[in-house]
């Protein structure tokens, strides 16, 4: 462990330096405008100068995604739970929950804001119809596909519906459901990001970085706005960051995706 | 008064010599596919051990399967307990042909499935899970995942993940193939004492001859394509039997008589 | 001479972009009007006019030179300019934005002060709002555009941003009734206008005074003549919209004067820049703190010597 | 099959009935006005009135959605093999792997534009950046968590790393990536949509699903704006429609979610 | 001339009877567990057929692993046809103690796999696969895939697969213990039959006595916690080897012999 955490670092540490490396290097020889692309060290010194704004926009949209990713776990666990339960359940409930996923948000925005109001309420609605689809479509994939030979061992012990669902189906769904959680982790960001400029309150402390975000936008603050940019993607690391932690935790001993020698 | 009592106790022993699992004309079917079982008769008594012994590929698992209602008979009928295998509520143990161990729980927690799934609180699970382990030779690796275990080891695992429950019917499918000689004959030996407190019925595969006669009270000699009951040839060496039952002659005798049997069955090729 | 321009191949003209705020619309009648009446092809242009209704900032798209022309207000394009981005105003087609805050009749609202303490959904990036919000002294809770209307149909308190060129009449023809203030009575009042880049405009200072020459001339045709061909031309390739419909939008504009104001005696005449007025709005911006100060109101950030005849009472140094 | 085929039609129409009587409950009883939530019979007659409006912006966004989702399937899945190849390529590019899907699509949007022009390309791009990085998880966890025994065997047997990745870690890698693409297959109109309303040339022919639903946003067609929201899931449809029967096509033959009797 | 050529006969002899695998003082022990290999020395020579025998989980497969380089030692020495384990060029072939069939492919696509990988056409590949599926008796289940296969077929299907390059080394793991009695000897006969034309070297673990003396020039006995090698039993009968050899006295003699070394392995447990 103590040699991975090494190379853990160490790699993405080197392919940084190469990647901006490359970046200098490109805004040099293409001549790229700095409202195109800004250095790293433009990025940098915007995101101190903006530090304030930058950090209360961060909490806000970190209080969404929490609600959002927590919600959307949930609801996406029990939802996959309902589908791999049943056939019918599978089959009649399914394809309604795809219209749910492909149905723009931009239609469902004002229903939303209806019922949960303007704010927090509405942005991790929107955080979670955002993140909750790859959850459930991984979670009913590993729920669905039981190594035969054990839903038989379950079977002549009489499991019933319950015991078969929580000790095998769900330990055996484990790493697609980690996979799942790792898609929404990384999307979770962008969920919160987008409902805050759908349904957030834009000013002052309840503004999240959603809000930031449009604002350096239209006010071509282009490297403060990379540096908001970042500052979203750090969130999403943290997530990410969990999830594999938790990968780690659950599958290391088991599955093999962890290999022993 | 005594007279109903009388009677309840004749019903109880009528009971005990009931059939467990019968066979009438079951025939199997994969899918499409040829004909696997076909018109199996079938009858085991409350008590019985029987070995079920044939080519590979015959029908054994098969068989098995269809006792447990894993699958379904394409045709013919099927009780277990006096019911239809589907509704019967007979307590059954089963060793599969592979070890089938769940990947994610230790050895220990794997012999204790059966009664976690009967709602056993966890210390008396891990209580008789521990003594299964020592009886199989594994109090050393309890807490070892599956993928840290030898061949050997796994069908060990499995074997008392089988008697975890004290089943009324034990359905075994090749539970010593993986195991040497001696860990064999002494698991045998361990398997025939524990049936005298435990009482199960039992229907087991093998494919050694001499631990079919050692073991059971019946063998069925199959054939195949499509699978049949070839011969049955009863074993009627008293329980309890040991290793000293195995040095008698006509222990040996019984052996070359089933081998016979079982060369017979092929026929010309 | 139209027998010159009707013998003018396509290969001869040259090919200008003109990129826009949304999609096409009577808004932008005046350019269409100039593409449909042969107004480009005569001053030697061949004008492709592309829907620009985009949420992402067209701004860089002009300045590096993707496209020649862009739309948007004057305050956007100074701060742009301080920015770092090499951005020229060339003329405003709009005197006065079409911007205003919509609500229902039944509230209270008579002027912008009257929104104090109100929800209202706004693109909170516009620099409206932060006058209204800094100078103004408003307390808003503001919500974010999202460009759709049926959260004020529904809800009689609500109050949001619109054209006033537009979204009323929308609502007029649901059979809802709307009351509207101009943003620009804010006292914030940008132009809404024609930019391009320093650089296409230092390299080609003819195809750009073509270019303004041949749009101001649609413009005043549309408004003052007969805008059928444009709207014709808009309707084919926007099949949403309707001549009833685009009608009433030209009757919006000259109720408002947004294009120009021959009527009232003022000098707000089509395509004119009024240098006060935009040295006022620079100041207004950098007082918002939405500008550096390096920027400055002059030939290099407003093209006004292109067209001198506009500019004959006045010219920049 | 037969007997499926019926059930799967079934099924869904029974719930799909059950929702719209409970639509026009909630319509009935809380008094739900047209511009919150029309009627499916308003909707539907939208949806006729605006036909062709709806197909010519269906066709456009059809076209960005298979270009994108094409285009994300291939590069998922080479990005995939590569970051499955080796433990260096996992750990040094996976971080910027999700830095690019966590950066929002609104920083990233001038750069695109600039790059591949307004139109069709972008928004395929668009659509690729949303509908990457399901594939991408999956197909990558697929691919490392090869069973340990049968990486043994192709060792025995002298497979190179090629041979390896082509017979075994692919094929074994398949449910796995068979989610994803339905996860993508579900995000492909949704990214379509939204590259439009980024990217895309508002009118005529060129104008796509996107361009529609704006307009029918901001002119109050709300039951028009359901229809081409319908459209658009109808399109989402037929995506996962043809990666179900993919997924029917591939692991019928061996995979437990595909059983046996 | 004649001298040169003689010289490379010898050379040629000399590297035949040349060692192919060697294990010197090796042990092993996985991640932080016990130690289950302590200071194996093993030497086998090419043309040698040897089993290894001894009770569960005393360390044979572990054995396999270390000389086909899927584990590497803890510590000491391993060569194989010369060069480190890890370079070695020999060509082999392996049963798995589980048949570790792809699921995915069906039974012909199995057994040429290791052609497969080696670049052989289709052609002869599904030629070779043919007649291996023969040679183990499923000449009907070619296109069944690993699912619809029972136990036994399984497990022929595997060791198809390891005859399928003509290896020079042969792993065994327990390949016949899940057939029975007849299809093992028929196989066990078969199997020598090709060594006359492929000449491999075999190791093999196996749980029957009497399979081990059947098929081997030596036996090597292991002992258990840790494993060792208790004894070397050289069996030397002479090949071919048939069905004959099993009424030999003298065959039985050593089945006895071997029996008794496994008996003292364990000694008081
Ligand atoms: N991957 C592993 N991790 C940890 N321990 C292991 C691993 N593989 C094997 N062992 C341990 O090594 C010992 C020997 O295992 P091995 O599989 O070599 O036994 P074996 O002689 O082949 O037994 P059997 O006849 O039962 O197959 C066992 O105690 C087992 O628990
Ligand atoms: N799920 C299945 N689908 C199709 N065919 C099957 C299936 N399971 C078993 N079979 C076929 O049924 C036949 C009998 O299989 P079964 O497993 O009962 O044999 P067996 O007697 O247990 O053999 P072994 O001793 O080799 O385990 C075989 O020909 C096998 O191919
Ligand atoms: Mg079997
Ligand atoms: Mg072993």
């Amino acid at each position: 462990m103590k040699l991975m955490s090494i190379g853990s670092v160490a790699w993405p540490v080197a392919f940084g330096m190469f990647f901006i490396a490359i970046w200098y290097l490109a805004i040099h020889l293409f001549k790229i405008p700095v409202y195109q692309l800004p250095t790293p060290d433009e990025i940098v010194l915007a995101g101190i100068a903006e530090h304030k704004t930058l950090l209360s926009g961060a909490i806000q949209t970190t209080i969404a995604c929490v609600i959002g990713f927590v919600t959307s776990v949930i609801v996406a666990v029990v939802l996959s739970i309902l589908l791999a339960s049943s056939q019918w359940a599978y089959k009649g409930v399914y394809p309604y929950v795809l219209i749910l996923k492909m149905t723009p948000v931009i239609v469902l925005a004002p229903i939303i804001v209806l019922w949960f109001g303007q704010g927090l309420g509405s942005i991790t609605i929107i955080t979670f119809l955002i993140c909750f689809f790859p959850i459930v479509a991984n979670t009913t994939m590993g729920l669905r596909s039981t190594d035969r030979n054990l839903l038989d061992l379950f079977d002549v012990y009489r499991a019933n519906r319950h015991q078969e669902m929580l000790y095998l189906r769900i330990p055996h769904a484990m790493p697609y459901f980690l996979t799942g959680l790792k898609i929404a982790a990384a999307l979770t960001p962008i969920g919160a990001l987008y409902g805050d400029t759908i349904a957030g309150m834009g000013s002052g402390a309840e503004a999240g970085l959603g809000f930031v975000v449009v604002v350096f936008s239209s006010q071509l603050k282009i490297p403060a706005l990379y540096a908001a940019a970042f500052t979203a993607c750090a969130i999403g690391f943290i997530f990410v960051g969990i999830v594999s932690l938790l990968h780690w935790k659950l599958l290391r001993k088991w599955h093999d995706s962890f290999s022993l020698n | 008064m005594r007279q109903a009592l009388k009677l309840i106790v004749d019903n109880q022993l009528r009971k005990d010599k009931s059939s467990l699992v019968s066979f009438e004309k079951v025939s199997k079917q994969y899918a499409s596919g040829p004909q696997i079982l076909d018109s199996i008769d079938l009858e085991i008594a409350r008590g019985d051990f029987v070995a079920l012994i044939g080519p590979s590929s015959c029908g054994k698992s098969t068989v098995l399967k269809l006792v447990a209602n894993l699958i379904t008979q394409s045709s013919g009928n099927i009780t277990v307990g006096g019911g239809h295998a589907s509704d019967s509520s007979e307590k059954i143990g089963y060793v599969f042909q592979d070890a089938n161990l769940l990947p994610w729980a230790t050895a220990k927690e794997n012999i204790g499935l059966p009664l976690k799934l009967g709602h056993i609180p966890k210390e008396k699970r891990d209580k008789v899970a521990e003594r299964l382990l020592s009886l199989v030779g594994l109090g050393q690796a309890a807490d070892k995942f599956p993928r840290q275990l030898s061949g050997g080891m796994k069908m060990r695992v499995s074997i008392a993940r089988a008697l975890s429950t004290q089943p009324e019917l034990l359905l075994l499918d090749e539970p010593f193939g993986a195991l040497d000689e001696m860990t064999r004959d002494d698991l045998n030996e361990q398997l025939l004492k524990l049936r005298l407190i435990q009482k199960w019925t039992a229907l087991f595969v093998t494919h050694s001859v001499a631990e079919a006669v050692f073991l059971s009270s019946r063998i069925l000699v199959m054939s195949a394509n499509p699978g049949k009951i070839f011969r049955e040839i009863t074993v009627d060496f008293p329980y309890p039997r040991t290793s000293i039952t195995r040095t008698n002659p006509l222990f040996q005798k019984k052996i070359l008589e089933v081998s016979q049997a079982l060369h017979s069955v092929r026929g010309p090729e | 001479d139209g027998s010159r321009s009707s013998s003018t191949d396509a290969s001869d003209l040259t090919h200008v972009v003109l990129l826009t705020d949304w999609y096409p619309q009577p808004e932008h009648g005046g350019f269409y009007q100039a593409l449909a009446k042969g107004y480009y092809k005569e001053a030697g242009l061949d004008v492709e006019i592309r829907p620009g209704a985009n949420i992402s900032d067209i701004r860089p798209l002009v300045a590096s030179g993707q496209v020649n022309f862009g739309i948007g207000t004057s305050d956007t394009t100074l701060i742009g300019i301080s920015r770092s981005l090499p951005l020229v105003g060339v003329f405003p087609y709009f005197q006065h934005d079409p911007q205003c805050i919509m609500f229902h009749p039944e509230s209270n609202i008579k002027t912008l002060r009257d929104l104090d303490g109100h929800e209202v959904m706004i693109q909170t990036s516009m620099s409206y709002t932060e006058y209204m919000l800094k100078v103004m002294g408003l307390k808003l809770q503001l919500i974010p555009m999202d460009f759709s209307l049926s959260r004020f149909a529904t809800n009689k308190d609500f109050i949001q941003q619109c054209f006033v060129t537009s979204e009323p009449i929308h609502l007029a023809e649901q059979g809802i009734e709307t009351g509207v203030i101009l943003l620009s009575t804010s006292g914030f009042d940008p132009y809404r206008h024609i930019y391009t880049s320093k650089d296409f405009l230092d390299k080609n200072p003819t195809i750009v005074r073509a270019f303004a020459e041949a749009s101001i001339k649609g413009w005043r045709d549309f408004i003052s003549g007969d805008p059928t061909p444009a709207l014709e031309l808009i309707a084919s390739i926007n099949s949403q919209q309707t001549m009833e419909f685009m009608h009433a939008t030209i009757n919006a504009m000259k109720q408002y004067h947004l294009a120009y104001d021959e009527t009232r005696n003022i000098d707000e005449s089509l395509g004119k820049y009024d240098i006060s007025r935009l040295k006022n709005q620079l100041q207004q911006l950098k007082d918002l703190g939405l500008v550096d100060n390096a920027v400055e109101i002059n030939q290099s950030t407003f093209a006004m010597s292109l067209l001198p005849e506009l500019f004959n009472t006045e010219t920049p140094k």
